[in-house]
């Protein structure tokens, strides 16, 4: 075990995939010389070298495409995109090619490939470089969308994405960086499509994502000390959604709270309620709320944006006020 | 077919042999007869949602592909039916995608702008201007990774030089050195509108290699072995460590953009012009004029005619795609859930 | 009155709005000479003149970079992104730029701008020609997001996205351009943000948009016929959404049943669905449910294309099946 | 400050006054000692979120906006507060927007990387690479379509010209022949990484050009009056109806990208040579040999630093924004409903 950054993680995991296999290689922006402008890619060129890590210009298509272009070539090739808001000059490849192409060609081809990008809030830096956009990602079929909440989590769910033969995005929460946890050592590999329970109790289910959770957590220990028992989930995994874990936390409590990141409207709360309600409906105990960002690009001054954020009182108190329905 | 002279400066189209040259019209007669049978197809309303034609272009796919070797990559546009043909992609399969059916190419999930033949090298159709020119560098990326020595070539079109992709992508494949050839072919329009009305060159390709730190070419599209002697250079320079090119081709498409446009914002004195360019005659008349026989290219014309009607009736008797297809191979499992 | 189709209805409606105010321009791929590649915009070059309609290079950032700026500069731009898959090529300007400037300027300046585009599917142009990405839209902050389902609304949804202030995406139903109807003579303006009843029923309430709309009528009529009788309401607008219309709907019914266009995850029906259950749990008599095109590219074939998109077939026995809750 | 010469062969420097070289002097000083303000409040976390500074830069912004007339508009990147600050923008707005205090610019909703000053024709900063280029061309269009003699200035670095967006912005104002200035400021490095390293070309810009049928044109950007002349005369074609320039002004910023980068990236030697090029020092240099009294000059950097330490004040008097102002100002009537 070792103590080790969010941020650590993100290299370790994809490190930790570049040894295995020779066909993993990694570009984007200031990501070889520089380690990235997080600093979640320092020490990869040392290891692997100028051919495996490669500085790109300011192109974001040219980032994707070629990263789509060498996966249906033999390659297993890992991009960033700097902050996930940049995914608005380069969507066209994620939306409508390594997307659809598969589908389009009946299985002739596959894109075994991951992007990774800093995402979300927390820091500052205003509407265009605080968004969490995974909802833009979920909302097109064919892609992956993975959402680590801890540095465990972001290696053994790089792992998972570098080894599957789709396009997985990962969305690292950038606002979780500094963030530490104990981390066993050796390889640690995950598997997509697995949300984790990660507390029990019997009054009502949260749902959160990334950046989200631990705020969930200090909201569920807050409600335990005000008699009501939450399940947490993190989600983990936008798509493939688990549905059949998520299912079972609500169906057992009845009552479900979801915390999002993303702007309202069509965020993938919405989508869990309106899958819990028609699958379970029987079980629904009172009304799902969400919780989530306002519809609203994000302010830069720090105590609207922390407004803007759901908070562990706003949780709180959103929980206390739904649980009396 | 393969040289080792530096045909960019010194095409090496006399070293064509006799049924080399046979060989391009045939392929260049296969993709005109193919597409008037989309055409009428088309007018019967059995080929489906929309298609682009290639008819007057044919000595650009031909050329460039007689100077590719087997495992090249190829990528293309909608107007692809024809790139596909001259890589060796039978016509039944490309006619049944067309007709929605599931003999398809891609069992009819594909349609006209999006055929693929993997196990060709044709990396795809791609149907959003400027798309493919990324893409392509992914796949010239990774052959020289994985130093195979393959060759990628990837056509657009004039319109497609003012996307923001096209700029990225030539600056992409410069700086990586990377083993490529960018095919323009430049039709003079985009879908109605002419291209130099929106373009700020006159030549949308070549007046901007410049930019790229790369030479301007320029070949007559309409003229096979020209285009044949250009592409051989380029692909050779790229086999050999040279880095890109980019070809810009002139030509002309002789109907409209897409589906049953007549083209009619063409003036008329243009497209006759352009007509008498057409390079199919004009090819058929330099090799009679070389000795060929004309019997021997009458017969590649009735061939021709021959397999585009087996195509036509492979296309034909195949049936709807089974609704299963549907639920298939958005995945590289095969499947298409999106929950567990 | 007299007949028009819902194509011509497009070139009326942006041509009365250029004929009351010189500051509106019209530009786009196609538009001006050619009329537009789905001769949405016939007539208006000859009307107009070339310094008010023109045509442009295929540059979709350019377009509506060129769009917003001339807003922010006093015009008020209409401008044409042929299919609305091509958003993807210039997402940033629409997610990133226009929809946050305002909000981050705290009101400096306005966007007066209008974009249309032909959505959706039906005529088998296949994955990247045939999208409904309205839902990518109404994600956005700061966007007004219509659809209309007939002539008559889309003159008047033109002329009011024209008059507004804020950015506005028309979305044009491909799949409807050569439907016609009888449409009044004159000057015609609708409001943003108001759903419409278009058919009274008791027992569960039918939210539809663009071309699901006559699919959703004729669904109703079917089923009214074997003595279930559906509120049918055209959802019109997604931003602003009009909460009370379709609220008052469904309190009223009970139930909800949506027909959607966009692929499954994220889309409007997700986001009505979960506001119901949230604002109106008290009148639930049975779990809503979303009937929409499943999670995947849109196929090329007739019949997949066909068998993908919500038919009135499938919307009877959906509603059927789910009235016996 | 009118020309009409035409400067872009023959700049009109000599035609400054001293009154004019003077206030050349002190706007650039007031960049400096601005930046550096914000640098010291970014230590003290005071300037929240991310802060780009403009330090090595100045001559830019003031040679150009010294050109340009009231009314032009600007469009700048991240990097601006000092553009804002030669278009007449007060310091404490801007210092108070940083520190996200209610007395803000834009009250704190915007931050450092979006400021805005639409009173003064700064129609925005913008912090996607590339964005504003093609936004300053809709403003170019609406004042050449309504014929108000308006020029738009449009400013970006070395590392945007190799995104799409660059490409289309360029072929799209020529093709419009829209009276638009493109001044991309070749600093020499995107964030960490050198520019020649992922350029095709030596110069980003210039070298560019030709492929949209304009003419290279590269200004010393430390050089103040060789910026200014050379803007002159682009602002000038612009406004008599000639259509868009785009300059390349070769500077450096002297210190990392953003933040507390320490720019380590860079070799010292190459650092050293351009801290001898600082644009300020010598333009001080230069007024001194051309007779003006250093007194004069020393008197400016006085007034300059109380400006400064004025605006700190104010900025850090200012309160935090209102919770209210979360929801205000998405939609033009003010509010930010999304239902009715
Ligand atoms: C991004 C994008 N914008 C617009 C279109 C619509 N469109 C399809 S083909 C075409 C014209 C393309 O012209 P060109 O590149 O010259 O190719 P050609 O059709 O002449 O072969 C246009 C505008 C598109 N498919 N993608
Ligand atoms: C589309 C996009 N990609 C990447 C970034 C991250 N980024 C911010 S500034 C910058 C470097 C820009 O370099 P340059 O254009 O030379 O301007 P400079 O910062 O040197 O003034 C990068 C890569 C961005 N903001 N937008
Ligand atoms: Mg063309
Ligand atoms: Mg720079």
């Amino acid at each position: 075990m070792a103590l080790v950054t969010y941020r650590e993680a993100v290299a370790r995991g994809i490190a930790q995939e570049m040894r295995r296999d020779e066909s993993v290689v990694f570009l984007g922006e200031d990501v070889a010389a520089a380690g990235g402008v997080f600093k979640t890619t320092v020490g990869l060129l040392d290891e692997f070298g100028p051919k495996r890590v490669r500085d790109t210009p300011i192109s974001e298509q040219a980032i994707l495409g070629a990263t789509m272009g060498a996966a249906m070539a033999g390659l297993r090739p890992i991009a960033e995109i700097m902050f996930s808001d940049f995914y608005a000059v380069c969507w066209d490849l994620v939306a409508n090619e390594m997307s659809k192409s598969r589908y389009m060609a009946d299985g002739q081809v596959s894109f075994p490939l991951v992007i990774k990008s800093g995402n979300g809030a927390g820091l500052r830096f205003g509407a265009q470089h605080s968004q969490d956009i995974s909802n833009w990602a979920m909302a097109i079929p064919g892609l992956k969308v993975v959402c680590p909440s801890n540095p465990v989590d972001m290696i053994g769910l790089m792992a998972a994405a570098v080894r599957d033969n789709d396009p997985v995005l990962i969305f690292e929460a950038k606002g979780m960086y500094a963030e530490k946890a104990e981390v066993p050592n050796g390889e640690i590999v995950d598997s997509l499509g697995k949300a984790k329970i990660i507390r029990e109790g019997d009054d009502c289910t949260i749902a959160a994502l990334g950046m989200m959770v631990p705020r969930a957590m200090r909201a569920a220990e807050i409600l335990s000390s005000r008699g009501i028992e939450a399940t947490v989930v993190d989600v983990r995994s936008l798509v493939p959604l688990d549905v059949t874990t998520l299912m079972a936390a609500y169906s057992r409590t009845g009552r479900l709270f979801t915390v999002e990141e993303n702007p309202r409207l069509c965020g993938w709360g919405a989508e869990l309620v309106s899958i819990i309600v028609e699958e379970g409906f029987e079980y629904l105990d009172g009304p799902p709320v969400r919780i989530t960002t306002p519809h609203l690009p994000l302010p830069a001054a720090d105590n609207l944006e922390d407004l803007a954020l759901p908070s562990v009182e706003r949780i709180v108190s959103t929980i206390t006020e739904g649980m009396k329905y | 077919m393969t040289f080792t002279t530096d045909p960019l400066t010194n095409p090496p189209t006399d070293s064509l042999s006799t049924a080399d040259q046979i060989d391009l019209y045939r392929q260049m007669v296969r993709a005109r007869q193919f597409e008037k049978r989309c055409y009428d197809l088309f007018l019967q309303n059995l080929v489906k949602g929309t298609t682009h034609l290639y008819i007057g272009q044919e000595a650009i796919a031909t050329g460039v592909s007689a100077a590719m070797s087997e495992g090249d990559y190829t990528f293309v546009t909608y107007r692809g039916h024809a790139h596909l043909l001259v890589r060796g992609t039978p016509m039944g399969p490309i006619l049944a995608e067309m007709l929605g059916r599931s003999n398809g190419l891609m069992s009819g999930k594909g349609g006209s702008m999006h055929l693929i033949d993997a196990s060709r090298g044709v990396l795809g159709s791609y149907a959003i201007i400027g798309a493919q020119l990324v893409i392509a560098n992914g796949a010239a990326w990774a052959a020289q990774y994985k130093e195979t020595g393959q060759v990628t070539v990837c056509f657009f079109g004039d319109g497609a030089t003012n996307i923001g992709a096209f700029h990225e992508a030539m600056n992409f494949a410069v700086i990586w050195n990377l083993p490529i050839v960018f095919v323009c072919e430049n039709n003079q329009y985009m879908e109605y509108t002419p291209i130099r009305s929106v373009t700020a060159v006159d030549r949308p390709a070549a007046d901007r290699a410049g930019a790229y730190g790369l030479d301007p070419v320029v070949v007559d599209g309409n003229d096979v072995e020209a285009v044949y002697g250009t592409a051989a250079a380029a692909v050779h320079k790229a086999r050999t460590g040279g880095g890109p090119t980019l070809i810009e081709a002139l030509t002309y498409r002789h109907g409209g953009h897409s589906r049953a446009d007549p083209g009619k914002y063409r003036p008329d004195e243009e497209l006759q012009a352009w007509l008498a360019k057409d390079p199919i005659p004009n090819y058929r008349s330099a090799l009679i004029g070389r000795g060929v026989a004309e019997r021997d290219l009458d017969l590649i014309d009735a061939q021709t005619r021959h397999e585009v009607d087996e195509a036509t009736e492979m296309a034909k008797s195949g049936g709807l795609p089974a609704d299963e297809l549907l639920w298939t191979n958005l995945w590289s499992d095969g499947s298409s859930g999106w929950r567990t």
